[in-house]
């Protein structure tokens, strides 16, 4: 069940970023992006992030992309042209990320077992519920703290600084955004 | 003088104040007005002049290094002020010093324009050179290497003549791009020390030892190389020589003299100071000795051809030069007593008669403006002095016995020719040719007929230039027919390094009771 | 200090001790506010402008006293440090960026003047450019890092763009954004597979984690892609085609910013990464890094070979400097260490004079300054030229200036760890950048002004003028006598390897 | 109910390479700034992926991660987008092919 | 500073007092050098002053030297006097000191060197004194002395070599004398450059001689030699061939004679004591000087000798058909060398000293005496303001009316030079030949050289006869109005030629052989000096009849020759010499001197200046060289150039290669 789910969910997710670095109009590339998110958010959801699945739908979804989309429409980009590049584009573009996820293709081969057995480096004793007793802690926090508190938790304590660093982040993305986009200085 | 020098603690400060000195006196230069700037630099060059002339009554040959001082600079990296002196580069100290109140004359009242960065900066080559000399510290002696580069850089790209641009920054970048593989050298032995004996130094003797040792096994032919390149360079070596006649050419007068009698004089002294002594066994190699070998005599008979034909009165002697340092290369490679104190003469003798025709050139040129010989003619009959000073000169530079250019041209063929005798025999053709381009260009500029109407109202030489011409008159006498004094303190530094050659590499030094009788 | 332990070796379990640790970061946060607010409130004029300009230029001063004086005072931290490193690295990395800092706005607030930019907004991003270096510089945890990597760079983005007159430079800020932004989805996907790898974001754990072994394939995809996100904001080739035209169009105070600031912080977190968390990778990084390195240095001086307009050719040399910089990464050693921390130091002085110099001499950008327009700048502006003078031999690593000590040290590093190839590579390469700085001291000297009164109207502002004149006697004064700094710098190498040096290669 | 679903973590981290990997070619696809951008946003969610993934064997960390990179991304969004609109305002198009004023 | 050599017998001692003092000798001239050159700069028109000092410091040397000469002749020294002034070069093992030697050798060449060269002095007060470089002049020839003297005194070779290479400065300046003239500043320098080849081989066979024997000087030499050197050894002969070729240059042999005739270009009392009386003798000197190398290297005396037999008549044969008259004689003293040499050569050491002492009698006579006619005939075209040549022997003739004095004494020295019985020559050269034919006997190509001898004093007999004939003989041929102005010289030159005059009649006197009642006087002088070389190989003399065949023969063949060149030339149809036809045939080829300058300049000089300034200079040095340097800056600008246009400024392809980089960072780290 879990497995058809992700089956399904990972399907979407290729096809639509597919989609989504293929159509032509700005708009519909959103659009299939959006779809996208919502296939990770049920992968996150799947991975037992259920607050950051929801996230995922109201940040990405519900807030930057639909930044994109109104930027798109200020800016009334309707191309005559399309703005995907011409063979030579395609050939670099499939043959470098082609390259690139055979390189990547290494993490695939990872379970809970072989990540339990490489920080060990022994294989014998490389039980994983026994090597990530982190692993339940999720599970359990959810339960205790329900799916925002257990995320609260850590990132008021042991994140704090870089929580404030994230507000620092925000400050200066706002402060900057302004600064560019006031018409009179 | 013995006694007074000693009273004034002369030994003590001497080394320092040479240095020193100098510097100072660009900084006045620099602060003081515009006017005041030709009489300081000369009082400074001329105390300077005094100290170098003083090093004559302290140093005593027998004692090798000598007035030597260390002043910790980096101690974290084991880096001293370590200077000193010994007969190797005594006399190449006091021919800077010597030389350098004439420079100041020289330009006296040719330079015009920014005479504050002018003499400043021939005080600041002042120091560099007379620093390149006493140091006794890799790190020292490579810092005033290159900051020699600076002022003469200028020195001529500001002052100089009409293609200087380009000839300012070939010399710079083709000097700089054999020095920095010398740092590279330089690093690599004293990290290698470091790994081996735990400490980091960079002091001439740290160094010297563990050269010695054979520590530095396969590094040894690389580090050779890089030094041998930097030096080479500087000589220059043919065929690493282009940069100097344009350099020459371009050149004001002082910066011309100081070029050819001090500057050059660097690569060859790096031989016998560094890379020799560093790497006796790879400079003596059979292929290596060979080689440079040939190179030394290409660059005899080469630069003697090629100048034959020069059109420019500066190019021919800038040819010279590659000449004679051929000279001095091959004393050096010849490894005899014989070829080291020739060489040591040739580079004072190759100072005192290239810088004089330099000097009498710009003479020249000043009252001219040209450097084309075919601009001359009959010259002697409206500048009687200057043509006997520049015959007097040019057969110095030819070597005629009796002057300073003899002497060490014979010590270095004789010497040569009892350990390289083809080689030798090779650049002894080089005195036909000297004679040949010299007197050429000398019946060119003085002799014929005196038919350019601009020539004819020419000024022989004014009391200025006699007094830059009668010192380096003196000396190539001096030197021609009394060299004795000077032997006499260099011969020890000679042996020394023939010693070391014979101790690594017996087959190049034979010891001397193998002749027949 | 006896009593005074509690604020030299913090336990930043506390509040306290976490509070005295950020100490400089959360000075400099309150610092921004103030000047946000002030901003808020005068930002009309340009004396308003210039008004923000000095209270930056105060506060970050007081910053760098605060970060100074931990320095001094030797702070270290108990335990395993989580999320900020305390230690003497962070405090010498630190000052060299708010060096960087105080010396971009004082250059700035004639710059600003100048060109007419009344937006006070601008020193409040520097504020926060400079705090999230810090924390690049500090980071002792990778998110930490790349979270300072981010401020830093939203920060800068919008600098570069600064101008708004200018389509350059908001050119310039869309590129770098946008590969920006790709070269940090990179860095961050590194974090991702190093936490993956080893559960952790705390580098000195991440160290504990990986030591004694292999790298295992997830661990060395995370370093790869850390090692492509930083070498990217390095600007090492080939992740360096952004920086000429970025370094191009910004405003001039801010190129000097990004070549001093955002490089300096970049590389310190490099090496604190590298040193801390991959001390045993060092096989597998220190090859690429040589290669790179070599790249970098080959392409960045020949490609400056051939531009006609100063800037630019400043960018590419930049560029080449970077490599020169790798080559003291590459080994690893506490002397490469020194000698990264010792040359950001005189590529920064450096460049601030130059870059100071530059942007005396042109209007809007600078971007036609070529050799050309600086000939026979010397007769009728000695001090200017003199000061391009001595900013030019320091970059050529001439001896007399802090730059040969700088190079010296990186040759060093580099010969020290057996290293051959690369110490040429960075000579020869050296000889080729002379021919291009030499030129410029050639057209200033040894060329005819146009005519004059051409400089005339050169200026740099009081400030500007005194932070060159500062940068060029310290310069000097370190070219000449750096045997305390060089002293300081093994310190700052040895706190970074206090752990590790018992494993070390 | 909370899945904890370890077997997934491979499938996972190839889906995040993948994502990552198409993001990587939409940048190299496109020329309109702002869909390269939105691809840019794609990596960083392929990247969320794997933090997710992770976070199951190591805790809650990496969620709280992934909402750091939410936010860099919304903060990387506003001003990345103003700077896009800035290039607009010169040059009217946000074409990459035409933003090449700075070269040589 | 001064010291005597140690280790002299008492008698020596006695000698030795006076002839410490012959540095003076060489320091007078030098003196009168600095201060007629400071004359010449700064007061070229105190002509009185110089009148007196030139010529006054030459007597006094010469003063000294017949002191010097006076004392050792009582002392019959067996070792040479060594007058040690100061240590010149040391290192290492290589010590020169600047010391000189007196002893029998030296004598001779010091009288013949102060005697002569004072008359020529004398004579120049006259011949010089209208000339604006009067001063310069007897600077200069007060040097050439100085250095001739150093060369003669010299107790080593390399003490001999400042000398050598002094002459030959001086006489670079001497020929170059009326620079203004660039025939003449070539002429000069032609003579220095020709000179630097032999000194070549002088400095190799020093080096070779030092690498053998380890020592340099003079006595060591001829100490160590024997003992070192099997005879005919490759280094020994080596030495000496490199000596030979220093000979060559400087005493004007085959193949590098050819300085010498140029250098007639100087005033003719340069011609006389430099290119005739002294310093073309000095190769003479030098092989006599070391005699003991020459003596252990037969093959470099037969080969030595073969080119001065070989020079002697090819030069002869050039002078038949010369007309300026200094040509002449210039050509005649190549010839005259030749003898020398070919009497060297034979192990005739005494000849060719001998031959040497007459021949600057009676050749320094022909010179001055040619340069009062020249004087003379200048005058002459002075007055009339013509430009004809004053030296072309075919604008003279008939001379001996208006020049009695010069026509007498030139008709003496010509008979000396032919070889007429009792004059000095006929003693000198007969020996020569005598020595020639008698070495024939064991090497028998000496009997070719004789031959060469005999016919080399053919063609000398027939040219001087011509020469006389032309000039003085038959009717004048000035021209109308010049002949009025032809005058004898003033006494201050024809004093001079009558004491050479008197020399050149009655020089032979020195050495008269034993057979006509002389007692070798010469020869028993030398005996000393030439003793290591009579060890090895004695020179050979033929006696009784044989000797008196071959004077016979000799005396036949100068006179018949004087005769013949009288006939020819006083048969001809003289006409002045811008009336003349040109030579042809085989004439023309003599005239033009078998084209040998031609074809030095078509085959050395030309080619190599071409060489180095095509090939060396414009092709490798510019070319190849400099190209390679500039070339590596203009590749590098283009690599540069080429790296600058990758960078279009388009973001795609920033990022293609930010990827490329990625790819390779990934694989390079999980390889």
């Amino acid at each position: 069940m879990v497995h058809a789910v992700f089956v399904f969910f990972a399907v979407v997710a290729v096809l639509s970023a597919i989609l989504c670095i293929t159509q032509r109009q700005p708009v519909g590339a959103i659009m299939w992006l959006i779809v996208t998110m919502l296939a990770l958010s049920g992968i996150f959801t799947l991975l037992g992030g259920f607050f950051a699945g929801v996230m995922q739908v109201l940040v990405y979804a519900g807030a930057i992309l639909v930044l994109f989309m109104f930027f798109v429409m200020l800016l009334q980009l309707r191309h005559k042209e399309s703005d995907i590049r011409g063979p030579l584009g395609w050939v670099l573009a499939v043959g470098i990320a082609g390259a690139l996820v055979m390189q990547l293709s290494g993490v695939g081969g990872y379970s809970a077992g072989r990540v339990a057995e490489e920080l060990t480096r022994a294989p014998e004793i490389a039980n994983p519920a026994f090597v990530l007793p982190q692993a339940a802690e999720v599970q359990r926090a959810t339960l205790a703290s329900g799916a925002v508190g257990a995320v609260a938790a850590p990132m008021f304590q042991q994140w704090l600084v870089p929580f404030e660093l994230t507000s620092l982040l925000l400050l200066a993305a706002i402060v900057g955004a302004v600064v560019l986009a006031k018409r009179r200085l | 003088m013995t006694e007074f020098l000693a009273a004034i603690d002369f030994s003590g400060w001497a080394l320092h104040a040479l240095v020193v000195l100098p510097l100072v006196g660009a900084l006045l230069i620099v602060a003081l007005p515009a006017r005041w700037a030709r009489g300081l630099a000369l009082g400074v060059t001329l105390v300077e002049a005094l100290i170098g002339l003083g090093l004559w009554w302290v140093f005593d040959p027998s004692l090798g290094m000598q007035l030597r001082v260390s002043i910790p600079w980096i101690p974290a990296y084991g880096v001293n002020y370590a200077i000193g002196i010994d007969g190797l580069s005594v006399f190449l100290v006091m021919l800077s010093a010597l030389l350098m109140p004439l420079c100041v004359l020289s330009g006296w009242n040719y330079i015009e324009t920014r005479l504050q960065g002018y003499y400043a900066l021939l005080l600041v080559l002042l120091a560099g050179m007379i620093g390149v000399f006493i140091a006794l510290d890799l790190f020292v002696f490579y810092v005033f290497w290159e900051l020699m580069l600076i002022p003469m850089y200028f020195l001529i790209g500001v002052w100089g003549g009409s293609n200087r641009l380009y000839a300012a920054i070939k010399f710079f970048i083709y000097t700089m791009a054999g020095s920095l593989l010398m740092l590279v050298a330089i690093l690599a032995m004293v990290w290698h020390r470091w790994h081996a004996m735990g400490t980091i130094s960079f002091a001439y003797d740290d160094l010297l030892a563990y050269a010695a040792i054979g520590a530095l096994g396969p590094l040894k032919p690389w580090l050779f190389g890089a030094f041998f390149l930097a030096f080479a360079i500087k000589v220059p070596v043919f065929p690493f020589h282009t940069w100097l006649p344009d350099a020459h050419v371009e050149a004001p007068t002082a910066a011309s003299v100081l070029l050819a009698s001090v500057l050059l004089k660097m690569g060859t002294y790096g031989y016998l100071r560094f890379a020799i002594p560093f790497f006796p066994a790879e400079a003596f190699a059979a292929l290596t000795q060979a080689v440079v070998l040939a190179l030394a005599v290409i660059g005899i008979v080469y630069g003697a051809l090629v100048a034959l034909v020069q059109p420019d009165v500066k190019k021919l002697v800038a040819y010279s030069s590659v000449s004679h340092m051929g000279f001095v290369m091959l004393g050096i490679w010849a490894m005899t007593v014989q070829g080291i104190q020739g060489a040591i003469i040739v580079m004072l003798a190759h100072g005192i008669s290239t810088g004089g025709l330099f000097f009498l050139i710009g003479m020249l040129y000043e009252r001219r403006h040209t450097r084309d010989i075919a601009a001359f003619g009959g010259l002697a009959r409206v500048m009687p002095a200057f043509a006997t000073v520049l015959v007097i000169v040019s057969l110095s530079s030819i070597g005629v016995p009796g002057t300073n250019g003899f002497v060490g041209e014979f010590l270095v063929l004789i010497g040569s020719f009892t350990t390289q005798p083809l080689a030798a025999g090779i650049a002894t053709t080089g005195v036909i040719f000297a004679a040949a381009y010299l007197l050429w260009a000398v019946q060119r500029v003085v002799f014929n007929k005196l038919d350019k109407p601009e020539n004819q109202g020419l000024k022989d030489l004014s009391r200025r230039e006699w007094a830059i011409l009668l010192p380096l008159l003196a000396g190539i006498l001096w030197l021609g027919l009394y060299p004795g004094p000077v032997l006499r303190r260099t011969e020890p530094a000679a042996q020394a390094i023939v010693d070391q050659v014979r101790r690594v590499m017996p087959r190049v030094v034979p010891p001397s009771d193998l002749r027949q009788n | 200090m006896g009593s005074f332990d509690f604020l030299t070796t913090l336990d930043l379990s506390t509040p306290l001790g976490l509070s005295a640790a950020l100490a400089p970061e959360l000075f400099l946060t309150g610092a921004a506010l103030i000047v946000l607010l002030f901003v808020a409130w005068r930002h009309s004029t340009a004396a308003d402008t210039r008004m923000a300009g000095w209270l930056t230029a105060f506060s970050l001063v007081l910053g760098l006293v605060v970060l100074v004086g931990m320095g001094v005072a030797g702070t270290r931290a108990e335990g395993i440090p989580q999320m900020m490193s305390v230690d003497q690295f962070r405090w010498a990395g630190g000052a060299v960026v708010l060096i960087a800092a105080i010396a971009t706005v004082l250059l700035s607030i004639g710059y600003l003047e100048r060109e007419g930019i009344v937006a006070p907004e601008y020193y409040v991003l520097i504020i926060l450019a400079v705090i999230g270096m810090l924390c690049m510089v500090g980071a002792a945890d990778l998110i930490v890092l790349f979270l300072g990597l981010e401020i830093m760079s939203v920060a800068i983005y919008v600098l570069a763009g600064y101008d708004r007159q200018s389509a350059f430079s908001a050119e310039a800020a869309l590129k770098y954004f946008l590969i920006g932004a790709f070269g940090s989805a990179f860095l961050l996907y590194g974090i991702a597979l190093v936490y993956g790898a080893t559960g952790s974001t705390n580098l000195q754990i991440i160290g504990t984690q990986l030591a004694g072994a292999k790298l295992t394939t997830m661990a060395a995809l995370g370093l790869a892609l850390l090692l492509i996100g930083l070498l990217f904001k390095i600007a090492a080739a080939p992740f360096h085609m952004w920086a000429p035209d970025v370094y191009e169009g910004a405003p001039t105070p801010i190129t000097t910013f990004m070549a001093t600031g955002v490089k300096v912080a970049a590389f310190l977190a490099l090496v604190r990464v590298l040193i801390q968390s991959f001390p045993e990778a060092a096989v597998t990084w220190s090859p690429p890094i040589g290669i790179l390195a070599a790249v970098t240095m080959i392409l960045g001086n020949l490609v400056a070979l051939s531009q006609r307009s100063l800037k630019r050719m400043l960018a590419y040399s930049s560029v080449a400097h970077a490599g020169y910089v790798l080559v003291a990464v590459r080994p690893g050693t506490p002397y490469g260490v020194a000698a990264v921390w010792l040359y950001l130091g005189a590529y920064t002085l450096t460049s601030i004079v130059t870059f100071g110099v530059l942007q005396s001499l042109g209007r809007s950008g600078e971007r036609d300054v070529t050799l050309d327009r600086i000939a026979g700048l010397a007769e009728e502006r000695p001090w200017l030229a003199f000061a391009m003078t001595v900013g030019m031999l320091s970059l050529l690593g001439f001896p007399g200036t802090f730059g040969f000590m700088g190079k010296w040290w990186i040759l060093s590093a580099s010969v020290a760890d057996g290293e051959r190839m690369l110490p040429v590579v960075l000579v020869l390469t050296s000889v080729v950048s002379a021919g291009y700085y030499m030129p410029v001291i050639m057209s200033m000297y040894m060329r005819k002004s146009p005519g004059a009164g051409t400089y005339a109207d050169a200026r740099l502002g009081r400030a500007g003028a005194t932070v060159v004149a500062v940068a060029v006697i310290a310069v000097l004064l370190l070219g000449f006598w750096p045997a305390p700094l060089i002293n300081y710098a093994d310190r700052v190498a040895d706190s970074l390897h206090t752990i590790y040096t018992s494993q070390g290669r | 109910m909370p899945v904890f679903a370890p077997e997934l973590i491979g499938p996972s981290l190839m889906l995040s390479a993948v994502l990552f990997c198409i993001g990587v070619a939409g940048v190299l696809l496109r020329r309109n700034a702002i869909i390269v951008f939105l691809c840019i946003e794609l990596m960083l969610n392929a990247v969320n992926l794997t933090f997710m993934a992770m976070g199951q064997l190591y805790g809650m960390s990496g969620q709280v991660i992934v909402f750091f990179v939410m936010s860099v991304a919304a903060a990387e969004a506003a001003v990345g987008l103003a700077i896009i609109l800035s290039v607009f305002r010169h040059r009217a198009t946000v074409d990459l092919k035409h933003v090449n004023l700075l070269q040589g | 500073m001064l010291a005597l050599s140690q280790a002299t017998p008492e008698v020596v001692a006695a000698a030795a007092g006076p002839a410490h003092w012959i540095w003076l000798a060489v320091a007078l001239p030098l003196a009168g050098f600095v201060v007629n050159g400071a004359l010449a700069l700064w007061r070229p028109t105190a002509k009185r002053a110089v009148s007196i000092i030139g010529p006054g410091v030459l007597l006094a040397a010469f003063g000294v030297v017949l002191w010097v000469t006076r004392s050792v002749a009582g002392a019959h020294l067996e070792e040479p006097i060594v007058v040690h002034l100061w240590d010149w070069i040391r290192a290492g093992e290589l010590h020169i000191p600047l010391a000189f030697q007196v002893d029998q050798l030296s004598i001779v060449m010091l009288l013949i060197v102060t005697g002569v060269g004072s008359l020529i002095h004398l004579f120049s007060v006259g011949y010089m004194r209208e000339d604006e470089g009067y001063a310069r002049y007897f600077s200069y020839l007060n040097l050439f002395v100085a250095n001739m003297l150093v060369l003669v005194l010299g107790d080593s070779l390399p003490v001999l070599f400042i000398g050598w290479e002094g002459v030959g400065l001086c006489s670079y300046l001497l020929i170059g004398f009326w620079y203004q003239d660039k025939a003449n500043a070539d002429a000069g320098k032609k003579a220095f450059i020709v000179n630097r080849i032999g000194d070549f081989g002088f400095l190799v066979a020093m080096f070779i001689l030092w690498k053998a024997l380890g020592t340099l000087t003079f006595r060591e030499i001829a100490q160590v030699a024997p003992g070192a050197f099997a005879g005919g050894s490759a280094v020994v002969t080596a030495a000496t061939l490199f000596l030979i070729l220093g000979c060559t240059g400087k005493s004007a042999q085959i193949p590098l004679y050819t300085w010498l005739p140029d250098a007639m270009a100087g005033p003719t009392p340069v011609s006389a004591l430099i290119h005739a009386a002294t310093m073309v003798t000095a190769g003479v000197y030098l092989v006599a000087r070391t005699n003991v190398l020459f003596a252990l290297a037969p093959m470099s005396s037969t080969l030595l000798a073969g080119i001065g037999a070989g020079t002697a008549i090819f030069a002869a044969t050039i002078g038949l058909k010369q007309y300026d008259i200094k040509k002449v004689l210039a050509y005649s003293t190549v010839s005259q060398l030749g003898y020398m040499f070919l009497g060297v050569g034979s192990g005739a050491y005494v000849a060719g000293i001998f031959h040497l002492a007459t021949h600057a009698f009676f050749k320094a006579l022909l010179f001055l005496g040619a340069g009062s006619v020249i004087h003379a005939m200048h005058h002459a075209y002075h007055a009339t303001h013509s430009h004809e040549d004053a030296q072309d022997m075919r604008n003279m003739g008939g001379l001996r009316t208006a020049m009695p004095v010069t026509f007498v004494l030139m008709s003496l020295a010509t008979l000396a030079i032919a070889g007429f019985p009792l004059f000095s020559g006929f003693f000198s050269k007969d020996e020569i030949l005598a020595s020639a034919f008698a070495r024939g006997a064991s090497e028998p190509v000496y009997y070719l050289y004789w031959v060469a001898g005999l016919a080399a004093a053919l063609g000398t007999a027939v040219y001087m006869a011509r020469l006389i004939t032309m000039t003085f003989l038959g009717g004048n041929r000035t021209g109308a109005k010049e002949a009025g102005h032809l005058h004898e010289a003033p006494w201050i030159m024809t004093g001079p030629l009558v004491v050479l005059g008197l020399l050149s009649v009655v020089g032979g006197a020195f050495n008269l052989p034993a057979f006509i009642g002389g007692h070798a006087g010469l020869e028993q002088w030398l005996e000393p000096v030439l003793a290591p070389a009579a060890r090895i190989r004695p020179a050979m003399m033929p006696h009784g009849a044989t000797e008196y065949l071959l004077m016979t023969v000799a005396v036949l063949i100068g006179l018949g020759g004087l005769w013949w060149g009288y006939r020819m030339t006083s048969r001809a149809t003289l006409v002045p010499a811008a009336k003349a036809v040109p030579d042809t045939g085989f004439a023309a080829v003599l005239n033009r001197k078998y084209y040998v300058d031609e074809i030095y300049d078509a085959l050395l000089v030309r080619p190599l200046l071409r060489f180095s300034e095509q090939v060396l200079w414009k092709e490798a040095d510019q070319g190849g060289i400099d190209g390679t340097v500039n070339g590596v800056a203009t590749v590098a600008r283009a690599l540069g150039r080429v790296g600058s246009w990758l960078q279009t400024g388009q973001v795609g392809l920033y990022l293609v290669l930010f990827l490329a980089g990625a790819l390779y960072v990934i694989h390079a780290v999980t390889r």
